[in-house]
């Protein structure tokens, strides 16, 4: 384990960005999200939870897929991928709930056919975790079995009061700490140590740790579906993208095109199973009301996603629906209603 | 405010029992004492979940445009500034008045959790309204905040402590208005250079994430179907791809709801980004009263709004600069 | 088959032929003049008209057309609109196959089959019939119900009249809605004319149809003793990506894109009522 | 659109909505008359100035324009009778508004031109064109994905 020391981490960014394009949570205009760094800009590592997720560096919000251009009759199309020559980037800071939603998110685009576009930012990225000290109510990455004191990635941090601590846990970690080798000097496991045991303390106080989740079960679908609970759980949703796009695992996407000066540009971007036009087609719409569309995005976390992989949910209780819904509904009202017998 | 709860449901309980009403709209118990959610009561069980403190910021009146529809009356609790947006709906024709029985309550202005988190509590597991002092019970220590340091940001600025409409009143205690002028911020920018302003506003417009909840909580946004999600309309979007597109949403969705806006500052309340979106809205309220005559949205039901009208002497908008006849 | 997910290949339409008011049938090939890619009965592929819009098509022609893919398309929204304002040499996209076939190598085979489609139905319906017909000794009887609204909306009359009528053990059975000069036929709902025929339950039901064809015409085949798990029926939902990604054309934990189109009826029971 | 590969001088592109009954037939008096205006002017005939959504400005704007201006009948004599006081009020707030947003106050305009007033078409246009010329590109309201290449 390596350690340096807080007032240097400047020295630490810095010197990450010589070789590569250094993501991390930047303040700017009030609020903390993912910014590439740059000497100046306002880091704020212990903010814990960033408004957009990390999500954004490999499925950004909007990512251009292709070109078209048109001569006369004929059609060329031209791939304008994220170049992959490009520096490669390290994803610093991220919370061991938002890893595990990159795992989540991987088991969707790396799936087969692969998606390219994720996979080729995927591959360039070093990920450097940092572990949780001070968790808040809205906390529940534990109910998901998650040790946000221990996150994984390849390489791990630990923040305190003096300094950064600093383990490789990856061949792509081992680069990167060559990189910074020498920034940092050796020691901090029994501060490390303490810090776990501490912060464990705090993650059992929390108030959704344990949630149960025992009756969202592949074998319970069409029960789960048709509870008529959804009516009241969603009355007051407002159909807005909000749980959606600070969600770190949610992953539909719409494809568009855009008419430009010189072709048509085909784009992706976050789409909402929450927007009422999300599966409109010419002839009809398969979920006409806010309760189908509400219970789409809860049973797709809790119960189709794990389906179709190994019982793996694809929420990681990162609460951040839990803090930005504008009405205040969210995942843990529909585990605590639906969940199982455990809940109070 | 205990007693106001307490009242409201003894209220609530009554309408249900005699068969006056079918449903009541009003708050419910959430995980913690800080986050109540919207909700329709339709029995007297149901209400025993009902809560009403200091954050049940959210305007419940745009849920009437559904509510109003169901069969039987729905009974609704509207706090001061809710009144402006139900006489607007109503003015809209968005609502069925005569479906509604409006009960108006008392605000003593609401609490903004993420600016109690701010202060040092980030892990609140108890917050107690004492007067204008919030006692707060944090896993980090416990401690005090003054209720003025921890206000919604449209509380600051409350307009008034008048109901624009009601059937019936719950005001057990004297109700006073915001401290703070709400047009200061607007002149504050007015008084920036154009440059100053257009970094003000792409910094802030940046942070957007197209999640449309400013459009779908805002009272006065109540298309059927929205232009941003009308392919045919040639500016349907749904993620920013460029800088423009934000611009264009907030700037579109501004002036749509210029001169019916009745500045509810729900949008301000619900951005996930915190942009100060009111500031949006305000502009528009803040020049049309400077061109057109003091206008304040949703103070009734009837009459035209300052942009269905006009006098032949009005200025000419080559003229207008930062809203004043130059 | 699938190199790159989302980038599709360019098609040149080579021929279009105007099946009814509203259905156009779009041959297409490859810049290079051959076909696009290989496929199996049952499979999708996303056509798009770029600045306009992509959306899923059933292939409708066989597979066993080594030539040309062809797509039968029914003016219904903003895309198919355009679609059907090309002119023969437009270039459009087309990327694919996507989905499940119909079982025609395993559970169809030897087995006697029964095709009931109602209106641009047929196309998905159209490439296993043509399958079949083209490796005719390797399945039974083949019985075809095909109804539309008027004799002027049947898809592939040409071929049904000129070609399917005229295979050996293959029975086919047209019918309208309505009365209509010109036409000496049948006259009635697909539903009600399955019932008439009194068909053998024994066979391996294909559904396809509008949703209310197809849950009326279930019923009558259920009350002639088929059995559930030998009809198959396609679903059709909202589809952007093609291959499980995007998240909007599930139906409980299954993507129609990947899993289906292609469903057995007992399948579908065991789904969630949302489609 | 334009190719620029060498640094041209900046010619703006302009678009001008004008109202079918007055300033439309106004243009075309001009046009009848000789009387220049310049050619980066793309007139878009709308049957009255108040037609002109405020997202048909926008949408200007994002498509490359440089500058946006809207012609319709002097008030008090809308085709329509009061078509032109409501657009003299929606574009009173919403320059105000662009202005509010950082984006510059000359940039959009409005003025009346009746069916009999070719010259001074001719001259506003004039006018107009220089002054955006002055002003220079388009930086701030515009999409960047549209002018892509150029």
């Amino acid at each position: 384990m390596f350690k340096i020391a807080k007032e240097r981490l400047n020295e630490l960014y810095s010197k990450i960005a010589e070789t590569f394009g250094l993501f991390i949570p930047i303040k700017k205009g009030g609020e903390v999200n993912y910014h590439v760094w740059g000497e100046g800009k306002e880091v704020s590592l212990e903010t814990l939870k960033t408004v957009k997720s990390p999500k954004n560096a490999f499925f950004p919000q909007s990512e251009n897929l292709m070109k078209f251009k048109t001569e006369g009759k004929n059609l060329e199309i031209i791939d304008v991928r994220w170049d992959k020559t490009e520096k490669p980037f390290v994803m610093f800071g991220v919370k061991a709930c938002d890893y595990k939603a990159i795992e989540v998110l991987d088991k969707v685009f790396l799936a087969d056919p692969v998606d390219t576009y994720y996979q080729s930012r995927r591959e360039a990225t070093t990920i450097v975790t940092l572990a949780c000290s001070r968790p808040e109510e809205s906390c529940f990455c534990n109910a998901f079995g998650i040790d946000a004191t221990a996150p994984q990635g390849d390489v791990t941090t630990w923040l305190d009061g003096e300094n950064l601590y600093w383990q490789a846990n990856t061949q792509k970690g081992e680069a990167l700490t060559a990189a910074v080798k020498e920034l940092l000097t050796e020691g901090g496991e029994e501060k490390v140590e303490a810090q776990k045991a501490s912060t464990k303390a705090i993650m059992e106080k929390l108030p959704f740790a344990s949630l149960d989740l025992s009756r969202f079960k592949p074998e319970n679908l069409n029960e789960l579906f048709e509870d008529p609970a959804w009516e009241s759980m969603s009355e007051a949703c407002l159909g807005c993208g909000t749980c959606t796009f600070v969600c770190p695992t949610c992953q539909c996407f719409d494809i568009r095109d855009f008419k430009t000066n010189e072709g048509v540009i085909r784009y992706r971007c976050w789409d909402s199973c929450m927007y009422s036009d999300f599966t409109l087609m010419a002839h009809g719409n398969s979920r006409t009301t806010q309760m189908q569309r509400f219970r789409q995005r809860f049973m797709h976390k809790l119960v189709y996603y794990p389906s179709q992989n190994d019982g793996l949910y694809s929420c990681v209780g990162c609460g951040r629906c839990v803090n930005k819904c504008p009405q205040k509904l969210n995942i843990v009202k529909v585990i605590k209603t639906l969940g199982g017998k455990n809940n109070d | 405010m205990r007693d106001v709860e307490l009242k409201m449901k003894e209220r609530a309980s009554e309408l249900l029992k005699s068969g006056e009403v079918a449903r009541v709209i009003g708050w419910k118990k959430g995980e913690f004492y800080h986050d109540p959610q919207p909700a329709s009561f339709e029995s007297v069980e149901e209400l025993n979940a009902f809560v009403y403190n200091g954050f049940c910021g959210a305007n419940l009146s745009k849920y009437l445009i559904q509510m109003s529809k169901k069969e039987g009356k729905t009974a609704i609790f509207l706090k001061p500034c809710d009144s402006y947006s139900f006489n607007q709906l109503v003015k809209e024709h968005r609502i069925v008045r005569e479906n509604i029985h409006v009960i108006a309550i008392e605000c003593q202005g609401k609490l903004d959790i993420e600016k109690i988190k701010a202060k040092g509590f980030d892990f609140v597991t108890e917050v107690e309204e004492n007067g204008d002092e919030i006692a707060v019970a944090s896993l980090y220590g416990n401690g005090a905040v003054q209720k003025d340091e921890v206000l919604l940001g449209k509380c600051e600025t409350c307009k008034g402590k008048v109901h624009q409409v009601k059937d019936e009143e719950i005001i057990l205690h004297e109700m006073q208005a915001g401290k703070k002028n709400r047009f200061e911020e607007v002149e504050k920018l007015e008084a920036m250079t154009e440059d100053e302003r257009f970094a003000f506003w792409r910094e802030q417009l940046q942070k957007c994430i197209r999640c449309n909840a400013c459009r779908n909580v805002c009272p006065a946004c109540s298309c059927l179907k929205c232009v941003f999600d009308n392919p045919a309309s040639g500016i349907a979007a749904k993620a920013n791809d460029d800088k423009f597109e934000e611009q264009l949403f907030h700037i579109i969705r501004a002036f749509h709801v210029s001169g019916r806006c009745t500045d509810c500052g729900e949008c301000s309340r619900v951005c996930p980004q915190n942009i100060p979106l009111h500031l949006l809205n305000r502009k528009f309220i803040k020049d049309i009263d400077g061109l057109y005559g003091e206008y304040q949205a949703g103070e009734t039901a009837e009459g035209k709004t300052p942009l269905t009208s006009y006098t032949e002497g009005d200025a000419e908008p080559n003229d207008v600069v930062n809203g004043e006849v130059r | 088959m699938i190199e790159e997910t989302l980038i599709p290949k360019i098609g040149v339409v080579t021929d279009i032929r105007k099946d009814t008011p509203d259905v156009k049938t779009f041959r297409v090939v490859g810049t290079d003049g051959k076909k696009l890619f290989k496929h199996m009965p049952g499979q999708c592929a996303m056509v798009s008209i770029p600045g306009v819009g992509e959306c899923m098509f059933s292939i409708t022609s066989s597979p066993t057309n080594e030539e040309y893919m062809e797509f039968s398309i029914k003016k219904c929204g903003c895309v198919t609109e355009v679609i059907h304002a090309l002119e023969v040499g437009a270039q459009i996209t087309v990327r694919g196959p996507y989905g499940k076939n119909f079982p025609v190598e395993e559970d169809f085979k030897g087995k006697d089959l029964l095709f009931i489609a109602g209106g641009i139905g047929l196309a998905p319906l159209r490439s296993v019939i043509n399958y079949v017909r083209h490796y005719r000794k390797n399945y039974g009887k083949v019985v075809i119900v095909y109804g539309a609204r008027s004799k002027d909306d049947l898809v592939d009359i040409d071929e049904i009249q000129n070609e399917w009528v005229n295979e050996p053990n293959m029975e086919v059975y047209l019918t309208i809605d309505r009365p209509q000069e010109g036409w000496d036929g049948h006259v009635g709902f697909v539903p009600a004319y399955v019932k008439e025929l009194g068909l053998d339950p024994n066979m391996t039901a294909v559904l396809c149809g509008p949703p209310i064809m197809i849950k009326f015409t279930l019923a009558g085949l259920l009350e002639l003793g088929f059995e559930k798990s030998r009809v198959y029926t396609t679903l059709e939902l909202r589809m952007k990506c093609g291959v499980g990604k995007c998240g909007r054309c599930n139906v409980g934990d299954k993507f129609v894109c990947k899993d289906g189109p292609v469903f057995r009826m007992t399948e579908l029971d065991e789904l969630p009522d949302e489609y | 659109m334009q190719n620029v590969t060498e640094k041209k001088e900046f010619t703006p592109n302009i678009v001008a909505f004008c109202c079918n009954w007055c300033s439309y037939a106004g243009a075309d008096l001009a046009g009848s008359s000789r009387l220049s205006y310049p050619a980066n002017v793309k007139i878009i005939r709308v049957p009255c100035s108040c037609r002109v959504n405020p997202s048909f400005i926008l949408k200007a704007y994002q498509q490359g324009a440089d500058g946006v201006i809207l012609c319709g009948c002097h008030p008090g004599d809308c085709h329509y009778v009061t078509g032109n006081y409501y657009t003299r009020r929606r574009m009173s707030l919403l320059f105000s508004f662009l202005n509010y947003m950082g984006i510059e106050k000359e940039r959009t305009r409005v003025e009346w031109v009746s069916a009999a007033e070719g010259a001074r078409f001719s001259a506003v246009m004039n006018d107009f064109v220089q002054k955006i010329t002055e002003l220079g590109e388009n930086k701030r309201l515009t999409d960047l994905r549209v002018k892509e290449g150029e």
